[in-house]
């Protein structure tokens, strides 16, 4: 209690809500003062859309963890559903031929498989009443199983002819502006919505906060928290879905530590772990935020490349000191 | 009381957690447009017959019957759906969301697939006013005091407009003029023909609001009828099965050395330039209105919020940052607050009696034996009723405050400052307690009794400190009046409990 | 034999990136073949995604499989020395892949490729393609000592040569990774005339976003080991994929197979095979060809 | 509270008890039915010694699960020092000599950078008030880059001469039982009893069921946070210690992933992950289910191994659902 005592003082408020945007723009800035290329639009869309793929988990993940939830399968399900796709897709070109509609029934079945994937690990943790901590090591391990099984170890790679038409997906848009920014932006601005503004983003708080209250207040708890992981699930696979045109392959590397880097992001916008509360556009800095830590260490070359890692963690963590500077004080 | 008019009734319920049976054949019925009051000691089983007719729990055996026809409920939003909605004893609010969002939990406005924001606050706003509270819609639960989580959940009841209310002690938290705010509210709602349930261990507001009256002892009904026939006293002799002397015990003190000296205390945000001496033997009463600050000066004394100003303990210039500091000096603080900050309500009696003082049970390993030993004692000097393995959370709500209570006492401070010592605790057990801190008192330690209830803040203390707006507005002596406590309180004459005619 | 069936352990790293994923496939595949053709042969497969794991598949192929060979390709040579010892130890035939241990004299065959020979053999390529100079881009490994000695070797060979290495980071064998260093590369440098990516698959990521910034500045990209799909770009003649070095994830089959005959007849196939890395270039990449390979 | 009152119901406190047990008790009937080496002496000391690394860390982890806290840093953390210890242990060699002394200067390194990394971790965490998710996963990126700066991006190896006299502290032992076996045994046993009847033990489980009670109740809460995290730091050291002599070596892929398993073996064993309620001899079965899961997959060749990250994860969702199973009927 005395964290969302704290919270509710005005200064604090204004420092969770000021900080990691501050962080951010500290980054933009100590990016821009040390290379002109930063700021300039290749460099901005390319960051943009490679957080892409981790910004639309992650907003799902927003959901889920402020519903109390964790959900560590998220990389490995993405891996999976690539390795289906493309499976799926190469299968249907005998039969199909290499056009529009082969990509969209791979398509459909990413969203399928990613909205399976997201109740089956909804079902388990509801109903059986795991821990969502277990439930989710356990299917991680099983698709990052199954994605390697599918690919015979090796990678799974899309046929060339329909690559090259599926790119388009990845690589072009509209404006200028490419479709993952693009898809990025609608899941950012509906999951603030719903968060926000409907009923769902309250029963989600409300059971992150105390299930009790919230059985007593009729909402299906269950219900809802299964929606979160269902939700997530279907995130991912529109997340593969701009993925796998990208390179057009997948194999047993394909999303791996996403989980932990969604996770993080979504701390770092200020979402309490332990569930109650929670923020769509914070998630959406805190993938900025580490996505430019990446890029600002390949652009500059201070250090050794084997301490980026520790550059990196240094940074995560003066990010969220940022958001807590009120509380160090009491 | 004759069947016709009864919208819900238990018949021949009871009910067993495990092997324990808690109710035994409990009958009682409710009449639309009549207040219905629900007494008895601490564990008699009153939370537990309401949480019954509210479908929060089934019965073990025995009926439910709404409008005469046997029910149950499939679900805890069932009965709430048939107009039938509860405010529980324990807050039932989620802490991290704001007034607004739990008032309207589960049953939100909407304006297409999106939240009507503006109308729920309105709503809210109009609720709030309504109970005279003085909280934004969108403040966070988790800071408000204990008071407006109460009128939070009254306004979360009275929006659900049902045709039975069903309220666990819902003053016990209240001052005086709210609690006079929340009676206009009940009448207005017998008025409008809503059947009323409900329960406190504030017998004069029994008196003042129920028609029908229903007294338990030991999971039984032992009394029903019609309140007018019985007196606060013939109550109070019925609750506890035996004739009940005076409440309060006689000041006897004997003021010895100074045990406690504070000047300029200040807790920012809260309350400033607080200054009093407390002696050995002495009790000292805390009068104020919620919101005064008291709960928030003494926290920041015992080093639990950040205070600034000069403290003596016994003498000595103390500096206490931290409330491990203030015990070590011999000062506790018991918290008004059991349920999030007094209690682990997932663990055992022992486990909690034995938090504070740990280190007395410290051998290295812990002394489990002597541990259980310390919890047959507090069981029987604090009359500790519910089965002895449970958890605390299982405990009723009286006992779990006379658990609390034990636990602070195990600490054996010499300096005590207790924050409404009685919210929630039987009349029988009240005057026990008196007793004890009397007796605790007289065994040369210094106590504080911060109390809401101006009767125990008079029949208690040697002196009284009055507190309005983060400031102390006068010290009183043992026998003031009401009156004038509440003139320094809030600088007007007091609220009548009673409504004019 | 007497009919008495012998166990032969093969311990490799889990297929984390391309080549790796090629390694199992080879080894699982010839497994299977051989178990076909030696009925008196039984195989024990196990993957490691660490050195510690690798250990402990180890411990447990002699403590309950009895295994009477071991073929062992070390996730790193030093960890495994001393438990590789110990099998040795008990009497079984020990087969060391790729990874030389650090300590010489425990194996009885070595199946090797030539990681500084593989970084030499780019780099005089790297120098030969750029007769003028030129500015790169450096894609390296997962830091281990592999790739330490594949780079080392490179630099010593592109020495003198007036090539400026403008950037070195780590893409860690994989597409993904590879693909945001070099979007990252190409925003900080505006003139790059060549890109040693060291591995194919950090090639596809590289080429993906050279493609993608539409750079044309950049003459080409040299990957290495000799992914089909990149062998089949050189053989077609593509500018941008003008040459591969071969580092043949197929050297596991070989290891076991020999193990198998060994053990099988009695035969004397003791000693060291390394394999050199070979410049593949439009001209024989037909010899290095595998379509069936999933690598 | 419903839920409580479930946990407090007989049949339900049963199963938590009984179900890691049992699930450990199915797995070694599996092995030893597929494989009658399977109960063999070397297999099973060769079980419980692997066990020893992570079984000494979960032990940690517990109290620091316990108390509400988290560490994603324990595996980086033992990568960082097992380098750090090799490095030292090598420059004292020209002046010390290849002897026992060395070792013992090593060991003491060792305990003393475990036991400062904790520190360092939970000063952090109670001091500036950051999530322990954040800051942990902050300091594993950063003792992750550290080793392999330290180590040159290659491997860090013991001396050799060193190493043969340090071999024993992992290979010898007392009647036959090797002494990570041992030192496992020792700090589960004194874990255990820390844990149920020490005052240490009592305010872990006080502070992660509601430190705001705790505070209330005189706890030191802080230094109590602060000593659950310098003391897993403290069991990492003892962990490396015995790590160091088995592989002789340390790189970045040293310690990858095991703050996962442990963590897993944490909650399988039946520790809350929200705190509040812990047991040391759940985690220890925790431990030796995920660790006989591996060794039963090399046992046989039923599967590809491909497979057996799937099968893995299934366990580990199957062991935690036996210890539900009351919770699935209500
Ligand atoms: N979930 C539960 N599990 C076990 N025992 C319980 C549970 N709930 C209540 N009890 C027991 O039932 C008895 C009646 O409790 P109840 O809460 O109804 O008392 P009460 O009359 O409301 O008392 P108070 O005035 O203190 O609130 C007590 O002995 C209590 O310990
Ligand atoms: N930051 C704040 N902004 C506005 N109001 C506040 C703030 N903090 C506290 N309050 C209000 O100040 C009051 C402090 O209550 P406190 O608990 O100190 O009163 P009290 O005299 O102890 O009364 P009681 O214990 O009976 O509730 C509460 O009504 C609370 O809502
Ligand atoms: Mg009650
Ligand atoms: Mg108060």
């Amino acid at each position: 209690m005395s964290d969302a005592a704290v919270a509710a003082s005005p200064r604090r408020l204004r420092m969770t809500v000021i900080g990691p945007i501050l962080a951010l723009v500290l980054l933009v800035i100590a990016g821009a003062l040390m290379n002109p290329n930063f700021l300039g639009w290749d460099n901005v869309t390319n960051v943009l859309a490679r957080s892409a793929f981790i910004g639309i988990i992650a907003v799902g993940m927003t959901f889920v963890i402020t519903a109390g939830g964790l959900d560590l399968s998220v990389g490995s399900m993405a891996a999976f559903i690539a390795g289906l796709m493309i499976l799926v897709m190469n299968s249907l070109i005998p039969s199909m031929g290499a056009g529009i509609p082969v990509i969209l029934v791979g398509m459909a079945v990413a969203l399928l498989a990613g909205l399976a994937a997201g109740l089956l690990n909804g079902i388990l943790i509801t109903r059986l009443g795991i821990e969502a901590f277990i439930v989710t090591l356990g299917s991680m391990g099983i698709y990052r199983s199954l994605v390697t099984w599918l690919a015979d170890g090796g990678t799974l790679s899309l046929d060339f002819g329909l690559r090259s038409l599926y790119q388009p997906v990845y690589y072009g848009g509209i404006f200028g502006i490419t479709w993952p920014i693009i898809v990025f932006a609608v899941v950012v601005v509906i999951g603030e919505i719903v968060m926000r503004s409907t009923a769902f983003g309250r029963y989600c708080a409300a059971i992150g906060s105390n299930e009790q209250v919230a059985k007593y207040s009729s909402v299906r708890v269950d219900r809802v928290r299964l929606m979160t992981y269902a939700a997530l699930g279907l995130l991912v696979g529109i997340a593969t879905i701009m993925y796998v045109p990208r390179l057009g392959s997948a194999s047993s590397a394909t999303g791996m530590l996403w989980e932990l880097e969604a996770i993080a992001a979504v701390i770092i916008g200020g979402t309490v772990l332990k569930g109650g509360f929670g923020r769509v556009w914070g998630t959406v800095i805190g993938v900025l935020i580490l996505t430019l830590i990446g890029n600002l260490l390949n652009l500059t070359d201070f250090v050794s490349p084997y301490l980026n890692g520790a550059i990196q963690g240094a940074i995560i963590v003066l990010a969220v000191v940022l958001q807590r500077e009120g509380k160090a004080r009491t | 009381m004759g069947d016709a008019v009864t919208v819900l009734a238990l018949r021949n319920v009871s009910r067993s957690f495990g092997p324990i049976e808690v109710l035994h054949g409990v009958d009682i019925a409710l009449r639309p447009g009549q207040v219905h009051a629900l007494i008895g000691e601490n564990g008699a089983g009153k939370s537990t017959t309401m949480k019954i007719m509210t479908g929060y729990q089934p019965p073990s055996s025995g009926q439910v019957l709404l409008d005469g026809q046997p029910v149950t409920f499939a679900n805890m939003g069932a009965a709430e759906d048939l107009g039938i909605s509860m405010i529980h004893q324990e807050f039932n609010l989620a802490e991290q969301l704001t007034v607004e969002q739990n008032i309207f939990l589960g049953r939100e406005l909407k304006r297409g697939p999106f939240l009507d924001k503006p109308a729920m606050r309105a709503r809210t706003r109009e609720l709030l006013d309504r109970l005279e509270c003085r909280v934004s819609p969108d403040q966070v639960v988790s800071t408000l005091s204990n008071s407006d989580k109460q009128m939070v959940e009254i306004a979360k009841a009275l929006l659900r407009e049902t045709r039975v209310l069903v309220m666990d002690e819902p003053t016990a938290v209240l001052t005086r003029a709210e609690t006079a705010i929340l009676l206009r509210q009940v009448r207005a709602l017998r008025e409008a023909g809503t059947a009323v349930l409900f329960t406190s261990h504030k017998l004069d507001e029994v008196e003042e609001i129920a028609d029908d009256l229903t007294i338990m002892r030991d999971g039984r009904v032992v009394w029903t009828g019609e309140a007018a026939q019985m007196d606060q006293h013939s109550m109070a002799n019925a609750m506890v099965g035996r004739e009940m002397s005076d409440l309060f015990p006689v000041k006897a003190a004997t003021p010895g050395e100074v045990a406690l000296e504070v000047r300029g205390l200040s807790v920012p945000g809260f309350s400033r330039d607080i200054g009093f001496t407390l002696r050995r033997g002495e009790v000292l009463g805390v009068a104020g209105l919620i919101g005064s600050g008291r709960t928030e000066t003494f926290e920041g004394l015992c080093g639990l919020r950040p205070a600034t100003g000069e403290v003596r303990v016994f003498g000595q210039p103390a500096r206490i940052d931290h409330p491990w500091q203030a015990q070590t000096l011999g000062l506790c603080y018991l918290t008004e607050d059991r349920k999030t900050r007094g209690l682990l309500l997932g663990k055992g009696l022992r486990e909690n009696l034995t938090l504070q003082a740990l280190s007395k049970f410290d051998r290295g390993l812990l002394d489990t034996g002597a541990e259980e030993r310390a919890l047959d004692q507090a069981i029987t000097d604090f009359d500790i009723r519910g089965h002895r393995g449970a958890m605390v959370g299982n405990l009723s709500g009286g006992n779990q405050q006379k658990l609390l209570f034990a636990k602070t006492m195990l600490a054996d401070p010499q300096i005590i400052i207790i924050d409404e010592p009685t919210r929630g605790i039987d009349i029988g057990t009240k005057q026990q307690m008196y007793v004890l801190i009397r007796r605790l008192a007289a065994e040369g330690r210094a106590i504080v009794v911060i109390s809401s209830e101006m009767q125990e803040v008079i029949g208690l203390s040697d002196r009284i400190l009055v507190m309005r707006h983060g400031r102390i507005t006068g010290e009183l002596d043992g026998d003031a009046t009401e009156d004038a406590i509440v003139r320094l309180a809030m600088g007007v004459t007091p609220t009548p409990l009673k409504e004019p005619a | 034999q007497d009919g008495e069936t012998k166990v032969i352990g093969v311990s490799i790293p889990a297929a984390t990136h391309g080549w790796a994923g090629g390694m199992n496939y080879f080894a699982q595949a010839t497994v299977d073949r051989l178990e076909e053709t030696y009925p008196q042969l039984d195989f024990v497969l196990a993957t490691a995604s660490d050195p510690a794991k690798q250990v402990n598949d180890i411990e447990d192929m002699v403590a309950t499989r009895n295994i009477d060979a071991l073929v062992v390709l070390p996730f790193e040579s030093e960890p495994l020395t001393g438990p590789v010892q110990n099998v040795k130890a008990s009497g079984a035939w020990i087969t060391v892949v790729d990874r030389g241990l650090s300590q010489e004299g425990i194996e009885d065959l070595y199946v090797a490729g030539d990681n500084p020979g593989f970084g030499r053999v780019s780099g005089e390529f790297m120098a030969s393609a750029l007769p003028e100079g030129g500015k790169i881009v450096v894609l390296r490994g997962i830091p281990t000592t592999i790739d330490n000695e594949r780079v080392e070797g490179f630099q010593a060979a592109i020495e003198g040569k007036n090539i400026e290495v403008l950037g070195m980071e780590h893409g860690d064998w994989n597409r993904d990774k590879s693909f945001t260093v070099m979007q990252d590369f190409l925003s900080k440098h505006p003139q790059i005339d060549a890109v040693w990516a060291s591995d194919d698959d950090m090639a596809v990521g590289a080429l993906g976003a050279i493609e993608a910034a539409g750079r044309d500045d950049i003459k080409f990209v040299l990957g290495g080991a000799g992914m089909k799909e990149m062998i089949k770009r050189t053989m077609d003649g593509d500018a941008m994929i003008p040459a591969n070095v071969t580092y043949p994830p197929s050297m596991i089959s070989t290891a076991i197979e020999i193990t198998a005959v060994g053990l099988v007849s009695q035969a004397p196939v003791s000693g060291d095979f390394i394999i050199g890395s070979v410049l593949v270039t439009p001209e024989n990449a037909e010899n290095y060809y595998y379509p069936d390979s999933p690598f």
